[in-house]
C-alpha cells in the first residue's frame, strides 16, 4: 500500500502538491472503507452459501426467492435487522452493552488489514503481520465476556463463561501450529510466508513433511474451535442455552456479531491458505504477465478460501456437539502436545536441512 | 435475577490454600428452563438449581398445554370425545385413538371386525414408525446435529401421506372409530405402504451413520442420564425408556390387546450392544431405532395376513354401555398409554382418566439428573421424548 | 353400583386369578383392611380402608408372589350422589410377568391389580403411598388439583396442572366455570 | 377488509409523494417482509406442523423466514403453534413484549384463533390468543396444513408491503374480541 502511493504520488503532479499525511490518512481511510463492505459483503453472501450449502446437504433448497437464487437474502436480512427497535434490557449495563459488538467485529475486521489478498494487495504489510492477526482475534473473547456480562442474562453469562474458556484454551494450540509454520518460513510477514510457498504444489507448507501437514489439521481444529463453529459452537448452542452471549441482543447489535462471526470465518480461512495452502500461488505456472497474475492469484485465494469455508460449513451441518469437558479434553490433551509436537519436529526438520548441503533438497525442508 | 448478584464470588484469597470452598463463597445458580426453550420439546419447565454448569438440582414444571380432555369426556357422547384423543400425544394420534376404542368398546363388549383390527394395528405401526423418526431426528437437533431432523421429514412426509390418504388429515386423523375404522383401505394404498416400508428401511442405515454410529453422539450419550431398572420402575417408566433400562416388557407382547398375540416380533432390551450401559441416553435412542425395524416387521405380517370383510361393527347411533369400569392399557411409541373409565349407562363417561406415558417419563429427571452437565440435561430430557400433549392432557 | 353384573353369558363369569392371590394374600395379613372385592368381569378390584391403605400396599409391593413394583395409575372419581370420593389405584407388576395360563383364564388378560378407597366427600384425606412407589407423586398431586383428594402424610401437596390460584378443582361435579382467569375472559358453555 | 388509505400511513399526503421517503420506506419494507425470522415456540400440535414448514418437504427457508430464533429478542413473527392455556399465556404474552418492533404474530390452528375444540368445556383453554396479544394474521386449521402456513407467511408478507412494515391487524376481529371481554365482564358482574 505505502510503495503502491508513494508511486501513485510520484506519478502525478497534482497530488504532490497536498501534503503526504493527508494523503496517507485518506488513503488509509478508503482503504478501511473499502475492507469494510469487501468483508461485510462477503460475510453475508457466506451466510448465503451457508443456508443454501446447508439445504442441499439436508434435502431441501435454502433461500432462493430474494434475488438471483437468494443471493441478495443477506441484503434483506441486513436492512431489517437495521430498521428493528433496538432494545437494552432495563437492567443491563449499558456502556458495556452498547461496546461489546463493536469489539467483537472489530478484533475480527481490523486483521483483514495486514492479510494480502494478491502479491501486493495488502493494506499494511506488516513484518510481525501473523503476528497481529492471531492477537487480534483473541480480542472478540474481550467483547464476547463484556456482551454476557453486560446483558444480564443466565444464558447469556454461561453463553460467554464457556466461550472464555474455550477461546484463551484454543488460543494454545492455534498459535503454537502457527508457530510451527513460522519456524519453517523464518518470518512473521505474510507476504513473504507466501512468496516462500511458491513454484509448485509441494512447496506449499502442508506439503512440506509430516508435520507441517499434523500441523494444518491442529490449525484447522483450532481455529474451527476458536471460531465458535460446530462441533465447538457451546457459547452459543442453541439446545442448551437458547442463543448463548447474544441471548438479549437485538436488531442492529445483534447483526454485527452475526457480522463479525462469519467475518471472523473469512479471516482465519484466509490465514489457513495463507499459512498452509500456498495463499494466491496456484500450485503451478501460469503463463501470464505479471499484473495479471497478480489478479488471477487474488481469485485462485478466494477459491481456496471458498473451499475451506465450504468444508466448515460441511463439518457443522453433519456433526453433533461437543459437551464443553470434551472441548476441554481435546484441548489440552490431543491438540496441545500436537501442536507442540509439531514445532518441535519442524525445528528439527529446519536444523536437519542446515546441516545437509545447499540444494532443492535443502530448501524444500527449509522451507524457503 | 440478575447473575451479578448470585455469582459474585467475594472474599480474600490466601496463598497456599484451596480457592473453592474456603474463602470463595459461592452461589447456586437458579435457571429456569422453558416453557419457551427450543430443548424442552414443548411448554415443559424446568427450574435448575446448578453449580456453574452442573445441575445441582431440579424441578420440571408442567401444565402449560393442560387442555382438560378429561372434563371434556365427562361433557360430550363418547364418539364426539374421540378427536380430543388424538391431542394427547399428538405425534402418535393412531395410537391413542386405538387404545381410547378398545377402552370405550371393551366397556360396551363391542366385538370389531378382523378386517379392521387388522388396519388399526397397521395404523398403529405405521404411527410408531413415524413417531420414532421424529424422536430419532429431535434427538440430533438437542444435541447440536441439524441434518437428521430434516432428513428423517422426508420419511416422515411420505408417511404422513400415506395416512393423510386414509384419514384425511396429516397429524390428527380421527380413523379409528368406535368399533371399527372410518373407511377401507385400498390395494393401491397398500402397494404405497409397501414403498413407505422399504423406503424407511433402506434410510435407517443413513440416519445410524449420522448419529448412532458418530463419535460424538456415543459421547455425549453413552453412560449419561442413566435411569436404572429399579429407579424406573418405582417411578412408573413405560416405554424404550424401560426397555432400555433392562426390563423385557412390552405390552404388544406380554398382554397382548388387540391382535397382537398374532405378529412374530422381537421386544429389544438395552443396554445396547453398540455401546454404552443399560438405561442410558445412548440405549433409548438405539432402541427407538430397533423398534422402527420391529414396527415394519410387523406391518408386512399384518399385510400378509389381512383377511376381506367389514371394517366398521354395527354400533348403536347413541352408543350407551352399561354400568361397569374398565381399565385398558397399550404400547403407545413412548410408553404404556392407559385408559380408565367409568360407566354410568349413558351416552358419555361418568369419568375418565388417561395415564399418558410421558407423565411418569418425565417425573423421573427430578431424581436422576443431579450431577448432570448442562448439556447432558438436554441429551436427557431429548432422549426420554416427552410429548407435553400428553403430560398436561 | 359399581359392582360388575353385565357378563352376557348365563354362567358364572371366570375369576380373575391375579386379584383373587392378592385378595387372599390381603386378607391373611390384613383381615381389617379390606372392605369389599370384586374379582370378577372386566374391572375387579379391591376395596379397602383409608387407613389400612399404606399397609395393603406395603403388602402388594413386597409379597415374594405379588411384587407388584409399580403404581400405575392414581384416580380420583367424584360421586355426590353418595357423598363420596373414590380413589383408585392400579398396580402393575414388572418383577413377575404373566404366564401363558393366566392370559386363557381371565377375561381381562392384563396382570393389573385395582384398589379402591372410598372417602367422604366432605372430608376426603386419603393416605399417601408416594413413599411406597415413587411414581405416584405426581399421580397424586394431579388428583389433587383437579379432584381435590387431600393425601396425608407426604411432602408438601401442591397443584400440579393448574396453576396456584385456580379456583376450585374442575373434576368435582359441581365445579363451576370461573368468568375470567387474570384479567383473561371465560366464556362459560352456558353462554355460548 | 378497507383498502389502506393515506392516513394509515401516518404521513402527510404531500410527503407522501416525496420519492426519498417513499423509497426509503419500500426498502424497509421489502427488507421486512423478506427476512421474517420466526421465534422457535411450538406450544402443541401445530408446533409439528411448523416444523414440518421448516423440514425437507415444505422448506419455508426459500421466503428467507426459515431462521428460528430461539432467542424472541432477535425473532420477527411469533407464531403461536397449538393450543394457549391459561396457565401459558403470560408466557406468551412476556414472550411478544421482548420482542422487538415491527414484530408479527401469526395464530396458528383452530385453538390459537379461538379455543378451537377447547372453547366449550376446556375450562383451562384460552378463548383465542388475541386475548392475550394482537394477532396479524389467523390461520385456521386442526391442525393447519403446512401449506396453509406458507399462505400465512405469503399473506403476512403481502400486508407487509402492502402497509410499508408497519403493523396491521384486522380491527373488527379486534371489535368483536372488546365486545366478548365486555360481555364476559358483565357476566361478572350479573353472577
Amino acid at each position: 500500500m505505502h510503495t503502491w502511493l508513494d508511486g501513485l504520488i510520484e506519478s502525478s503532479s497534482w497530488l504532490q502538491g497536498l501534503p503526504a499525511g493527508l494523503l496517507y490518512l485518506v488513503a488509509m481511510v478508503a482503504a478501511g472503507a473499502f475492507l469494510l463492505i469487501f468483508s461485510a459483503v462477503l460475510a453475508g453472501e457466506t451466510v448465503w452459501l451457508e443456508r443454501r450449502g446447508a439445504g442441499r446437504m439436508q434435502a431441501r433448497i435454502g433461500p432462493n426467492r430474494v434475488g438471483p437464487q437468494g443471493l441478495l437474502q443477506f441484503l434483506a436480512d441486513a436492512l431489517k435487522l437495521l430498521a428493528k427497535e433496538d432494545i437494552i434490557p432495563s437492567s443491563a449495563d449499558k456502556t458495556m452493552f452498547r461496546l461489546a459488538p463493536i469489539i467483537v467485529f472489530a478484533g475480527a475486521f481490523v486483521g483483514f488489514a495486514v492479510i494480502p489478498f494478491g502479491y501486493g494487495i495488502v493494506v499494511a504489510d506488516m513484518n510481525v503481520g501473523l503476528f497481529l492477526v492471531l492477537s487480534l482475534t483473541s480480542i472478540e473473547v474481550v467483547g464476547v465476556i463484556m456482551a454476557g456480562w453486560a446483558s444480564n442474562s443466565k444464558w447469556a453469562v454461561l453463553g460467554s463463561m464457556r466461550e472464555v474458556a474455550q477461546m484463551v484454551s484454543y488460543e494454545m494450540p492455534l498459535g503454537i501450529s502457527a508457530l510451527a509454520i513460522v519456524v519453517l518460513g523464518g518470518t512473521l510477514n505474510l507476504t513473504d510466508l507466501v512468496v516462500q510457498q511458491s513454484g509448485g504444489v509441494w512447496n506449499w507448507y502442508v506439503f512440506r513433511g509430516p508435520f507441517a501437514f499434523i500441523a494444518f489439521f491442529t490449525f484447522g481444529t483450532a481455529m474451527l474451535a476458536s471460531l465458535k463453529r460446530a462441533p465447538f459452537d457451546l457459547p452459543e448452542a442453541e439446545s442448551e442455552l437458547v442463543a448463548g452471549y447474544h441471548t438479549e441482543y437485538t436488531g442492529f447489535r445483534f447483526a454485527i456479531f452475526f457480522l463479525g462471526e462469519y467475518a471472523g470465518m473469512i479471516l482465519f480461512s484466509l490465514l489457513a491458505a495463507i499459512l498452509f495452502l500456498g495463499g494466491w500461488d496456484p500450485g503451478f505456472p501460469l503463463p501470464l504477465t505479471e499484473g495479471l497474475l497478480r489478479w488471477v492469484g487474488f481469485l485462485v485465494l478466494m477459491g481456496k478460501v471458498f473451499i475451506l469455508l465450504f468444508v466448515m460449513i460441511w463439518i457443522r451441518w453433519s456433526l453433533p456437539r461437543f459437551r464443553i469437558d470434551k472441548v476441554m479434553y481435546l484441548c489440552y490433551k490431543v491438540l496441545l502436545p500436537w501442536s507442540i509436537v509439531c514445532v518441535v519436529g519442524i525445528a528439527l526438520q529446519v536444523l536437519l536441512a542446515d546441516a545437509l548441503p545447499d540444494g532443492v533438497i535443502a530448501d524444500w525442508l527449509m522451507g524457503r | 435475577m440478575s447473575p451479578r448478584a448470585e455469582s459474585t464470588s467475594t472474599g480474600e484469597v490466601h496463598e497456599g490454600q484451596p480457592l473453592v470452598g474456603r474463602d470463595l463463597r459461592t452461589e447456586e445458580l437458579v435457571f429456569n428452563m422453558g416453557p419457551q426453550h427450543p430443548a424442552t420439546h414443548g411448554v415443559l419447565r424446568v427450574v435448575i438449581k446448578s453449580d456453574g454448569e452442573v445441575v445441582r438440582s431440579l424441578e420440571p414444571h408442567i401444565g402449560n398445554l393442560h387442555r382438560s380432555s378429561e372434563k371434556i369426556g365427562e361433557e360430550l357422547p363418547y364418539y364426539q370425545w374421540l378427536p380430543y384423543v388424538d391431542r394427547w400425544d399428538y405425534l402418535a394420534a393412531m395410537n391413542n385413538e386405538h387404545v381410547a376404542c378398545m377402552a370405550i368398546e371393551r366397556l360396551g363388549g363391542l366385538e370389531v371386525p378382523e378386517r379392521a383390527e387388522y388396519i388399526r394395528i397397521i395404523v398403529a405401526e405405521v404411527q410408531r414408525i413415524l413417531s420414532h423418526l421424529m424422536a430419532i431426528g429431535v434427538y440430533g437437533l438437542d444435541l447440536g446435529a441439524f441434518t437428521p431432523f430434516l432428513h428423517q421429514f422426508r420419511e416422515r412426509e411420505r408417511g404422513l401421506d400415506l395416512l393423510d390418504h386414509i384419514a384425511g388429515a396429516r397429524l390428527l386423523y380421527h380413523y379409528v372409530r368406535i368399533g371399527g375404522v372410518k373407511r377401507d383401505v385400498s390395494k393401491e394404498w397398500i402397494d404405497e405402504l409397501e414403498v413407505f416400508l422399504d423406503a424407511v428401511e433402506k434410510r435407517l442405515p443413513d440416519y445410524n451413520t449420522l448419529l448412532l454410529h458418530n463419535h460424538i453422539f456415543q459421547e455425549r450419550t453413552c453412560g449419561i442420564g442413566v435411569i436404572d431398572r429399579e429407579v424406573a420402575v418405582r417411578w412408573g417408566v413405560t416405554g424404550p425408556a424401560l426397555r432400555a433400562a433392562g426390563v423385557s416388557w412390552d405390552t404388544r407382547r406380554d398382554a397382548p390387546y388387540s391382535i397382537y398375540d398374532r405378529f412374530e416380533f422381537d421386544v429389544p432390551v438395552g443396554p445396547s450392544p453398540i455401546a454404552g450401559v443399560a438405561g442410558d441416553c445412548f440405549a433409548r435412542h438405539w432402541l427407538r431405532v430397533r423398534e422402527v425395524t420391529e414396527s415394519v416387521k410387523i406391518v408386512r405380517q399384518a399385510l400378509g395376513q389381512m383377511p376381506e370383510g367389514p371394517v366398521m361393527a354395527r354400533v348403536p347411533k347413541s352408543y350407551k354401555p352399561p354400568v361397569g369400569e374398565v381399565y385398558v392399557r397399550g404400547e403407545n411409541p413412548r410408553g404404556e398409554l392407559a385408559t380408565y373409565m367409568v360407566s354410568e349407562g349413558k351416552d358419555r363417561a361418568y369419568r375418565i382418566r388417561c395415564r399418558g406415558p410421558s407423565f411418569s417419563n418425565i417425573a423421573v429427571i427430578t431424581e436422576v439428573s443431579e450431577g448432570l452437565l448442562l448439556g447432558d440435561l438436554v441429551a436427557m430430557i431429548g432422549s426420554l421424548d416427552i410429548v407435553l400433549g400428553e403430560v398436561d392432557r | 353400583m359399581t359392582n360388575e353384573s353385565d357378563s352376557q353369558g348365563s354362567e358364572a363369569p371366570p375369576e380373575d386369578p391375579v386379584t383373587l392371590r392378592a385378595l387372599a394374600l390381603l386378607r391373611k395379613a390384613h383381615p381389617d383392611a379390606v372392605v369389599d372385592a370384586v374379582t370378577t368381569g372386566r374391572h375387579p378390584y379391591i376395596e379397602v380402608t383409608a387407613d389400612g391403605l399404606c399397609d395393603a400396599c406395603l403388602l402388594l409391593r413386597d409379597h415374594d408372589e405379588l411384587l407388584y413394583d409399580c403404581c400405575h395409575l392414581v384416580t380420583g372419581v367424584d360421586r355426590p350422589d353418595d357423598q363420596q370420593i373414590e380413589v383408585v389405584y392400579h398396580l402393575v407388576s414388572y418383577a413377575r410377568l404373566p404366564d401363558d395360563e393366566y392370559r386363557k383364564r381371565a377375561e381381562k388378560n392384563d396382570p393389573w391389580v385395582a384398589l379402591k378407597v372410598r372417602v367422604p366427600r366432605d372430608k376426603p384425606e386419603v393416605p399417601t403411598v408416594s413413599n411406597v412407589w415413587t411414581g405416584a407423586d405426581w399421580h397424586e398431586r394431579e388428583t389433587y388439583d383437579l379432584v381435590g383428594v387431600i393425601f396425608t402424610g407426604r411432602e408438601e401437596l401442591r397443584r400440579i396442572l393448574l396453576p396456584e390460584d385456580w379456583p376450585g378443582h374442575p373434576l368435582r361435579k359441581d365445579w363451576e366455570f370461573p368468568v375470567e382467569y387474570h384479567g383473561v375472559p371465560i366464556v362459560p358453555p352456558e353462554a355460548q | 377488509m378497507p383498502e389502506p388509505t393515506a392516513q394509515d400511513y401516518q404521513l402527510d399526503p404531500e410527503l407522501q409523494s416525496s420519492v426519498i421517503l417513499t423509497s426509503l420506506e419500500w426498502v424497509k419494507g421489502w427488507g421486512r417482509r423478506n427476512a421474517l425470522w420466526p421465534v422457535s415456540f411450538g406450544l402443541a400440535c401445530c408446533a409439528m406442523e411448523m416444523m414440518a414448514v421448516a423440514a425437507t418437504k415444505y422448506d419455508i427457508d426459500r421466503f428467507g423466514a426459515g431462521v428460528f430464533r430461539a432467542s424472541p429478542r432477535q425473532s420477527d413473527v411469533m407464531i403461536v403453534a397449538g393450543t394457549v392455556t391459561h396457565k401459558m399465556a403470560p408466557r406468551v404474552r412476556r414472550l411478544y413484549d421482548q420482542m422487538p418492533d415491527p414484530k408479527y404474530v401469526i395464530a396458528m390452528g383452530a385453538c390459537t384463533v379461538g379455543g378451537g375444540p377447547y372453547v366449550k368445556h376446556g375450562y383451562h383453554v384460552v378463548q383465542g390468543v388475541d386475548l392475550v396479544v394482537p394477532v396479524d394474521i389467523y390461520l385456521p386449521g386442526c391442525p393447519p396444513r403446512p401449506e396453509a402456513l406458507i399462505d400465512a407467511f405469503r399473506k403476512l408478507q403481502h400486508r407487509i408491503s402492502e402497509k410499508r412494515g408497519d403493523t396491521l391487524r384486522f380491527d373488527a376481529v379486534e371489535k368483536n374480541r372488546e365486545d366478548q371481554r365486555r360481555k364476559a365482564a358483565g357476566g361478572e358482574a350479573a353472577g
